[in-house]
C-alpha cells in the first residue's frame, strides 16, 4: 500500500514537472510560482520544488537552454555560451519578411510600375522613404530610371527576386482585382 | 413508410448536417448545412444503406427533393447547385424508366444513366474522406503550442507577405485614397473670403496667432492653400504684421497696436 | 593523440547539440537542417544527426516539451499531453474550427495542386468562393499564378501554414487520396 502511494507520488511529480515546463515555455514573460501554482492548483511549496529541480536538471543537461528565475517569474531562455550562434542567426533571419509599409509601398509599385517616390506618396497618403529603401535592400524593387518630368524623379518597379519571392512567373502574373471578385462579393 | 418519428443523426463529428425526421414527410434539419449536393446525396444513400453502384434512384430523388422542398419551406437559401443536381436526378430517373434497347444489353454497363454521377459520387467521397483526416489532424494540432513570445521576436516584429495580401493591401490604399478625395471635395466649400473672416476675427480675438497652429488645423492641400493666400491678404489690407521672433522659429500673425504707430 | 582528437569531437557534438538547441528555440518558424548548417557552417549530414540526437533526447527524457519536424523543419513545441493545463493558463479555447466546406476545399486543393475554382466546383460539386477566401485570409492556401487556358484562371495551393496548422512534415506526409479509395470501397 505504501508503495503504491509512493509510485503514485513519484509520477505525479513528473506530471508536474512536465506541466510547468509546458507552462513556463508558452508564456511570454516570466511566470511567477504563484501563477503556476494557481494554475496548476497545487501547493506553492511543492511548485516552488518542482520548478526548482526542473531548473537543475536543464542546468546538468547542459543543453542549449536553461530555466532561470528572473523579475519574480521562471523563464526558458538560451544559454549565453551560445549567444554568438544565436545572435548570427538572428541577423540572418529571411529577408523575405517585410513590415506593413514596405508591402503597402511594394504593392503600389508592383501594380503601377513605374511609379516615383511623389506619386507613391499621392496614392498611400503618407512618406514610404525607408519602406522604399527597405524594398531595394532587400532586392525586391529597382530603379527604372528617370521620369522625364520636372524634377527627373527616380522610377521604381518590381525586380526579378520579387517574382521569384511571390512565385510569379512574370508580371502578367500578378493577380488583378478581377481574379478575386468572385471571392470578394461573396 | 414508418409512421412513428424516426431520427436520422449524421455523424462526422458533429460538426455538419442532420436530419431529424418526425414523421416521413416532416423533415427537420438539426446542425450546419450539406457541404453541397454531393454531400446530401451520399447522405440519403447512406441513410437507405444502398449500394453506391447500385443506387435506387427514384427513392433518392424522392427524398432529395424533399430535402430541397423542406429547405425551401424553412427559407433556407437553396444554392443553385442543389437544384442543378435536382434537374440532374430528375433526368437520370426518367431515362431509367425508359424501356431497354435490346441491342444495348451487352453495354448495360456503360449505358447505365447513373454512371457519371457513381463516378463523382466515388471521386467526391474520397475528398470528403480527406477532409475528414485533415480534421483530425487539426484537433491534434490544437493541443500543440508553440513558445510564448520571447525577445529577439521584437526584433523581428515584421509580418510575411503572399501575393493574395500584396492585392488586398492595394485595394485597402485605393479604397483609403477614395476617401480622402472625397474629404477633400467636401471641405473644398471653404472660400478665400471665408477663410480671410475667419483668419481675421481670430486675430481680433486674441491679438496674436501662430501661422504653425493655424496651418495644423487644417487638413487638405486647397485649405492650406486658401489659408497661405488668406493670410497674405490679411497682412496686405487689414493691420495685421507678420513676426518671426528667431531664425525658422514660428511665425506670429500679431495685431497692429495702434498706439505706438 | 588519437584519444585527444576523440575527445575534441565528443565535445563539439555536445556543442554543437546546444546550438542547435537553442536556434531551434529562437527561431519563430520551424528551422530547417539546411540553416541550421549555414548559420552554424557545419555539415548537413552532422545537423541532421545532432537534431535527430536532439529530438530523441526530449522524448526520452519526457518532459513537458517535445522536438518535432514540422513544415520542413524543426520546432520546439509543448507535448499534447500537457494542452489542458496549458489551454487553462493561456485563457484559448480550441481555435475557431473551419467549417466542412472549408475543409473540403482545403482537401481538394492539398490533393490537387495547382487546382483552379471551377477544377474544384467540378469535384465538390458545389462553388467554393467563401471557403477560398477563408483559407486565403488564413494563409492555408496560396495562389501559384495563373493557369495558361482560357481565361487564365487563379491556381491554388497549399502554404507553409497549412503544413504547420496540420502538423506535416511536408506534402508527401499526407497519406494518398488512394488509400481513402481503399477506406471506402472496404
Amino acid at each position: 500500500m505504501a508503495e503504491t502511494a509512493e509510485a503514485k507520488e513519484h509520477r505525479d511529480i513528473a506530471e508536474l514537472s512536465r506541466a510547468v515546463e509546458a507552462l513556463i515555455f508558452v508564456a511570454d514573460e516570466p511566470i511567477s510560482t504563484k501563477t503556476l501554482a494557481e494554475v496548476l492548483e497545487e501547493d506553492r511549496e511543492m511548485i516552488a520544488s518542482v520548478v526548482e529541480e526542473l531548473a537543475s536538471s536543464y542546468e546538468e543537461r547542459n543543453g542549449g537552454l536553461q530555466v532561470r528565475e528572473i523579475a519574480g517569474g521562471w523563464q526558458i531562455s538560451t544559454r549565453t555560451e551560445c549567444h554568438e550562434d544565436v545572435r548570427k542567426f538572428l541577423k540572418t533571419r529571411p529577408s523575405a519578411k517585410l513590415s506593413l509599409a514596405s508591402l503597402e509601398t511594394l504593392a503600389v509599385i508592383a501594380y503601377k510600375q513605374p511609379v516615383t517616390v511623389p506619386e507613391i506618396l499621392e496614392i498611400r497618403g503618407v512618406q514610404s522613404a525607408s519602406a522604399i529603401k527597405t524594398l531595394l535592400e532587400k532586392r525586391l524593387i529597382i530603379t527604372k530610371g528617370h521620369k522625364e518630368t520636372v524634377g527627373r524623379p527616380m522610377q521604381y518597379g518590381t525586380s526579378k527576386e520579387f517574382l521569384i519571392h511571390f512565385g510569379l512567373k512574370d508580371l502578367s502574373d500578378l493577380p488583378s482585382i478581377e481574379d478575386f471578385e468572385d471571392l470578394i462579393s461573396s | 413508410m414508418q409512421p412513428q418519428p424516426e431520427q436520422y443523426t449524421f455523424d462526422f463529428h458533429k460538426e455538419t448536417a442532420e436530419i431529424f425526421a418526425e414523421s416521413h414527410d416532416e423533415l427537420k434539419i438539426k446542425l450546419g448545412e450539406f457541404a453541397g449536393p454531393l454531400d446530401l446525396l451520399l447522405y440519403l444513400i447512406r441513410q437507405e444503406q444502398a449500394n453506391i453502384f447500385d443506387i435506387p434512384i427514384a427513392k433518392i430523388t424522392d427524398e432529395y427533393l424533399t430535402y430541397i422542398r423542406m429547405m425551401k419551406r424553412l427559407d433556407i437559401a437553396v444554392a443553385a447547385e442543389f437544384l442543378v443536381m435536382a434537374a440532374q436526378l430528375i433526368e437520370i430517373k426518367s431515362r431509367m424508366l425508359l424501356p431497354h434497347d435490346p441491342a444495348a444489353v451487352e453495354d448495360e454497363d456503360i449505358d447505365d444513366p447513373r454512371k457519371e454521377l457513381v463516378d463523382r459520387l466515388l471521386e467526391y467521397e474520397k475528398f470528403k474522406a480527406a477532409a475528414e483526416m485533415l480534421y483530425e489532424k487539426t484537433t491534434i494540432e490544437q493541443a500543440v503550442f508553440a513558445r510564448g513570445k520571447i525577445e529577439s521576436d521584437d526584433n523581428n516584429a515584421e509580418i510575411s507577405a503572399t501575393v493574395f495580401d500584396l492585392l488586398s493591401v492595394f485595394e485597402k490604399i485605393l479604397s483609403r485614397h477614395k476617401e480622402e478625395v472625397k474629404m477633400e471635395i467636401h471641405r473644398e466649400e471653404i472660400s478665400l473670403a471665408d477663410m480671410i473672416r475667419n483668419l481675421k476675427k481670430r486675430i481680433l480675438e486674441v491679438g496674436e496667432l501662430s501661422v504653425i497652429d493655424f496651418f495644423a488645423e487644417l487638413h487638405s492641400r486647397r485649405e492650406l492653400v486658401t489659408a497661405f493666400v488668406a493670410v497674405l491678404e490679411i497682412v496686405r489690407t487689414e493691420g495685421v504684421k507678420l513676426v518671426q521672433r528667431k531664425t525658422f522659429g514660428d511665425i506670429i500673425l500679431k495685431k497692429v497696436q495702434e498706439q505706438s504707430g
